[in-house]
């Protein structure tokens, strides 16, 4: 596994951690600031979310297993970066997530049932984009890196006060898409926020095969401003991207950030991460968990933790009961939807191919 | 009015930015330059550079960034500079920008025209004269429009931008600077493009589009002078694809003779060849023919009248068609 | 020997990777992983990771940069992950790969293969499932390669490698895993795939490749029952398209019906529709026939069984092609 | 014209000189080292290259508006960029050049009527790319930067001793394609060297339209060895392109060297500058021109530059004399040629539609 011994040159930004791995406070003199208005509440809120969606994963996990999903893509180990960075967004801020997204959309109030009805295969997308101000989740890598990019610039065009956020991987920065994205976000100093989370692996490939020098980095040269965070630690997310939506929504052009995580799972349930990765990179990582750190900091706070866990624990099972009641009673897509939506307006061939198959396939089940 | 097709249409972006606030154009060189054709020629400096857009040098980015706009509730209308320049952007036009309206499950809309000015004849080096239209006609989702005159694309590009769905627009680019007299009117509300007989004709259908619409006028007058009557047909949008229109003629003529610059496999002429067999079949004297561009890269500029179809390449299939329709009727005899 | 297409087609690239040192693989996570179908299982560490080359994750770059490869003299064989995410590297396998031979005149040679597991039916989410074929048989430069059968899925992409000319090599995913017993044997010197009888018959042509073959061979075993005999062909390449094959039959046969899970409107079958319309009108008792995808963009795959031709509908049309005739030849007696 | 004056941030990598406008040789301590094989006789020879590439543009223009060349590019100023660089290659170090490189391909020995061929429209393309190890020149932006990556990762595969060589301009380095060249190149550490001419225009566009940093510090930012040079002043280009190659050919890894020039001419035949930029930025650049500073340079040296200039002029006036030779010669192609080397091998569909076009075709001529 050579490709895994690549050294990453060291960047020349540093990575704020806000909270070391034993849940101590660790002063930030440029992000402190950010943290200001985060109450206790806050943070129990945190802990709930992460716990729910650790509890989505391993439930879509299972699911999967069954066969009620074709597919899951697990976010676990990546719920500081999702949930940090999400809850720092203001509900307008539009957002353009990867396929890994979940706990994003579940934080912008996004329905069992459409989590995973498009993992089911039972539709084309999960929930509507305009309620929820997320765009369609992308699997083609990187696009939607461009799609933040111009819905930056439509912001800018027209003096809106909102962010759009783009979110994607490590492996997502070595495509043109999102190198492109970053000029054109550049070029009209748009308000667009590109939220990496490295999680280190692209399906097996280490990050180091995409860059030498930290992602970070190359952004920066970009002329985005740019942070680079300990992507387990929510507090250093939340402030970065606080303070990264407040560049950007000031008209100071567009910014970056490196959220520096770990993909604890596999890519996705078709994935076996055996394969191509030691396991004690995983103990390792395991070391950093998230919400492990953020216990000990309420812990540290002198927090009751006991019930904020419970309470976090009972909004996971009730998670887990909505998504299980959701799968069981989830309806397959009928054949006439296969013509619908493929055009907006009227569009004869569509019409008259839908007609001859729907005529056929009646003719089928009443005759033969 | 005395005009040109660069007027036209010059005008129909006039118009649909003036009418709709939401219209944005987006493209390399379209602002201060006014586009490498000048399509665009004083729009920036009416509209204003939030309105008439010059992007960085990147069609993917700026193919990806009207669907960001899109998202956002505008109506981008994009130029590609020239047809060759296409394939950078191909996977925002062909995952993104045709799918999204059916991903989303109608829940987004993609109202982005995108101008890819096309064709061969003006001496261009290569990359320069290609004709991609079939691979959109290919691509579920996107609508794709090749005006011939001068009316059609003033009027077609209004109905392309007021579109709902994602539009590529393929403008003849030979055909940029003919004068011609054309009244430019608004497209009617609601009319969505038809395939239109230019000329009535009895004996053979010929079908094209965009810059071979012309060449087939021509061939229907000299077919004229040797007592041949062709009726014309251009087919004005590729996608939908009107063969109603189409049929009903060959049903008349049956004959048919499809004309196109672009390559011969899989191309436009295939789908109308295969269409018009299985809906017309009883009433074909003749297997439509197709006279195309070659099955080769695009040529360089000295051998491109080779490539273009041109009068003799469309009289030469007529006479085919015709020939063995006179055997025939010699032999009934 | 029992063995899948997967291990076949694990053995071709070990096979060319043996013989000729030129040869080198590039993709992603082909190299430790094996791929994420384990095509290219245990070739990195039999062959080291300077000929199973893992790339940075992105496409144009993979295709840009075995061109550049092949300038140095290289064989590169590239894999495309899914179908779906062929599109970023359209521009490079467009306006390079395809037509360096040809801008260069001849000095430069492009032995490119790229290889991409095309085509649904395995319950994939967006973007897994596409048939992209028509787009490159369009593309006048690539050869295009769709092999059916485990024999030829070895064979084939030995040719491909071995060939000066880029080839796109379209692998029927779904029928990655399906055990058979298959001698694989190197190609013949020189010999270059044609299109095959697969199983011969007499009243109806029937055309398929690719992942379709073998429902048209479940096809011709119901028809069979019914009294009707199916010649099964598989094109096996789409460029070049062995039109001569289908031809033949169709004209003992009088009869086709051209099969692909690829959008209808100017596919595959378009093409063999138009040409076998031309060559054989005169032989032909009724309109040849597609049975497709329809034009849509891939829909979830709860709904993909609609959306793929099975063998209901390939029969629907088999019926349809046959009726005619019967009705006819009833007329006749 | 409000584009033009986007300023861009300063950048952190400094911008070298050896020659100032007035042809001062300043100090360099890096790049210094690199001149101290060039005596002369070499001077001389670039200073011939750069008068004969000018006289070059004019012919060619010239041919052009007489309607022998369908179009031109003029590489007018960017004389010193393009031998400064050419001239520090080996010769088997492989280029690959955009369409604007004319003076690279004649200082490899291309010869006259392969330089103009291509511009008359009579052929696909000019000289046999392993005569003179420089691939077709590219039309599309950007494209030729992945061939040179991939190029020089053949060249780290099989241990070769070349470097590969892309040559693009500002406008360039906005497309996916070169970004992804930076990043195939870094991650493999191959030898390329990314050669940018910032002729501060792409077309109509200014270069910060496309960058809102320096270009050179957005190739840093990928883990590139990067210099950025004075373009016009012929020693910076060539002591950096001597460094870069040699950083790169000792397997150090890729480098990128942004030339900062000017575009004094149009950007075709085609184009009328006129349009959107002022004189008086022309007026400003042709007060740094790179030929009038190396003639300052040779007196300043004392060398004997009226013969030196005479010598120039004659090479021009012969390539002058060979480029009208070569067009007026030129025959038109054949109309086999048109499906001659589309595949390489048989193709059977090829061979029918050429034999059923050149059967019409001599029926036309000979029939009716
Ligand atoms: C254009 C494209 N190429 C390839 C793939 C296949 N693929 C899916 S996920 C993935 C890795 C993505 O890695 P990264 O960007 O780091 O995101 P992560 O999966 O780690 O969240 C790949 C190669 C794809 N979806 N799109
Ligand atoms: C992919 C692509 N898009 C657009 C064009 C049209 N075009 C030709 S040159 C050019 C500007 C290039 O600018 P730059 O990279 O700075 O090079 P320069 O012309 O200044 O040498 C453009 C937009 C093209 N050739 N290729
Ligand atoms: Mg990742
Ligand atoms: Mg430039």
């Amino acid at each position: 596994m050579s490709t895994q011994h690549i050294d990453v040159a060291a960047g020349c930004l540093p990575t704020h951690q806000l909270l070391n791995v034993d849940g101590k406070r660790i002063p930030d003199e440029e992000l402190d600031h950010y943290l200001k208005d985060l109450k206790e509440a806050d943070l129990a809120d945190f802990l709930r979310d992460m716990v729910v969606l650790r509890r989505m994963d391993n439930e879509a996990t299972a699911l999967q297993r069954q066969g009620q999903l074709g597919l899951w893509a697990p976010l676990l180990g990546q719920e500081a970066a999702q949930i940090g960075s999400v809850r720092a967004t203001n509900d307008d801020d539009f957002i353009f997530p990867s396929y890994r997204e979940h706990g994003v959309a579940w934080a912008r109030g996004v329905k069992a049932e459409d989590l995973l009805s498009v993992w089911r295969g039972a539709q084309a997308s999960g929930w509507d984009p305009n309620e929820v101000n997320i765009a369609c989740q992308q699997i083609v890598i990187g696009s939607q890196a461009l799609h933040a990019a111009g819905y930056g610039m439509g912001i800018k065009f027209d003096g809106g006060k909102q962010v759009s956020v783009a979110y994607f991987g490590d492996g997502a920065t070595s495509q043109g898409d999102v190198n492109e994205a970053m000029v054109f976000a550049a070029s009209y100093q748009a308000p667009v926020l590109f939220f990496c989370q490295n999680n280190q692996w692209a399906i097996s490939e280490p990050v180091a095969l995409q860059s030498r020098t930290q992602i970070a980095d190359r952004a920066h040269g970009f002329g985005l401003k740019t942070w680079r965070v300990d992507g387990n630690d929510i507090l250093a997310v939340y402030a970065a991207t606080k303070a990264a939506l407040n560049h950007a929504r000031h008209g100071l052009g567009p910014a970056f950030i490196e959220a520096v995580t770990y993909r604890m799972g596999s890519h996705t349930t078709a994935d076996d991460p055996t394969r191509y990765r030691k396991s004690e990179q995983l103990e390792e990582w395991k070391a950093k968990d998230p919400i492990d750190r953020l216990v000990k900091y309420l812990h540290e706070m002198g927090a009751d933790v006991q019930s904020y866990e419970q309470r976090a624990q009972n909004a996971a099972d009730d998670l887990a009961a909505k998504l299980r009641e959701a799968i069981t009673s989830m309806e397959d897509p009928k054949a006439e939807e296969l013509f619908t939506n493929v055009y907006a307006e009227k569009h004869e061939p569509t019409e008259r191919a839908a007609k001859n198959y729907l005529d056929y396939l009646a003719d089928f089940e009443g005759g033969e | 009015m005395a005009t040109t097709m660069l007027k036209a249409l010059n005008k129909s972006l006039h118009d649909a930015l003036d009418q709709d606030e939401k219209v944005i154009l987006l493209g390399e060189d379209i602002g201060t330059l006014g586009g490498v054709f000048r399509v665009t020629d004083g729009l920036k400096s009416k509209f204003g550079e939030h309105r008439v857009v010059d992007t960085p040098l990147a069609e993917s980015g700026i193919v990806g960034s009207a669907i960001g706009l899109a998202y956002r509730g505008y109506r981008p209308v994009v130029e590609i500079q020239f047809d060759g320049f296409t394939y950078p952007a191909f996977d925002q036009l062909v995952s993104q920008l045709a799918k999204l309206h059916y991903r989303s499950r109608g829940r987004v809309k993609m109202p982005v025209t995108v101008r890819i000015p096309y064709g061969g004849g003006i001496g261009s080096p290569e990359h320069h004269s290609e004709s991609p239209e079939a691979y959109f006609a290919h691509t579920a989702g996107l609508r794709v429009f090749a005006p011939s005159s001068v009316e059609d694309a003033y009027s077609m590009l209004r109905q392309a931008i007021a579109c709902d769905d994602p539009v590529i627009f393929f403008e003849p680019k030979r055909r940029y600077h003919e004068k011609t007299t054309a009244e430019l009117l608004p497209p009617a509300p609601d009319a969505s493009p038809k395939a239109k007989i230019v000329r009535p004709g009895e004996d053979v259908t010929v079908v094209g589009y965009g810059p071979t619409t012309y060449t087939l006028v021509d061939a229907a007058k000299a077919a004229e002078d040797e007592g041949t009557s062709l009726e014309v047909i251009d087919l004005r949008t590729l996608d939908p694809l009107d063969i109603d229109t189409v049929a009903e003629s060959v049903k008349r003529t049956g004959k048919l003779v499809v004309v196109h610059e672009a390559s011969r496999t899989s191309g436009i002429g295939a789908e109308i060849c295969a269409e018009i067999t299985e809906r017309c079949f009883d009433y074909l004297e003749h297997a439509p023919l197709r006279v195309t561009g070659f099955d080769i890269p695009y040529p360089p500029s000295r051998l491109e009248s080779h490539h273009l179809p041109d009068l003799d390449r469309v009289m030469h299939a007529v006479d085919t068609v015709m020939r063995h329709h006179e055997a025939t009727e010699g032999a009934a005899k």
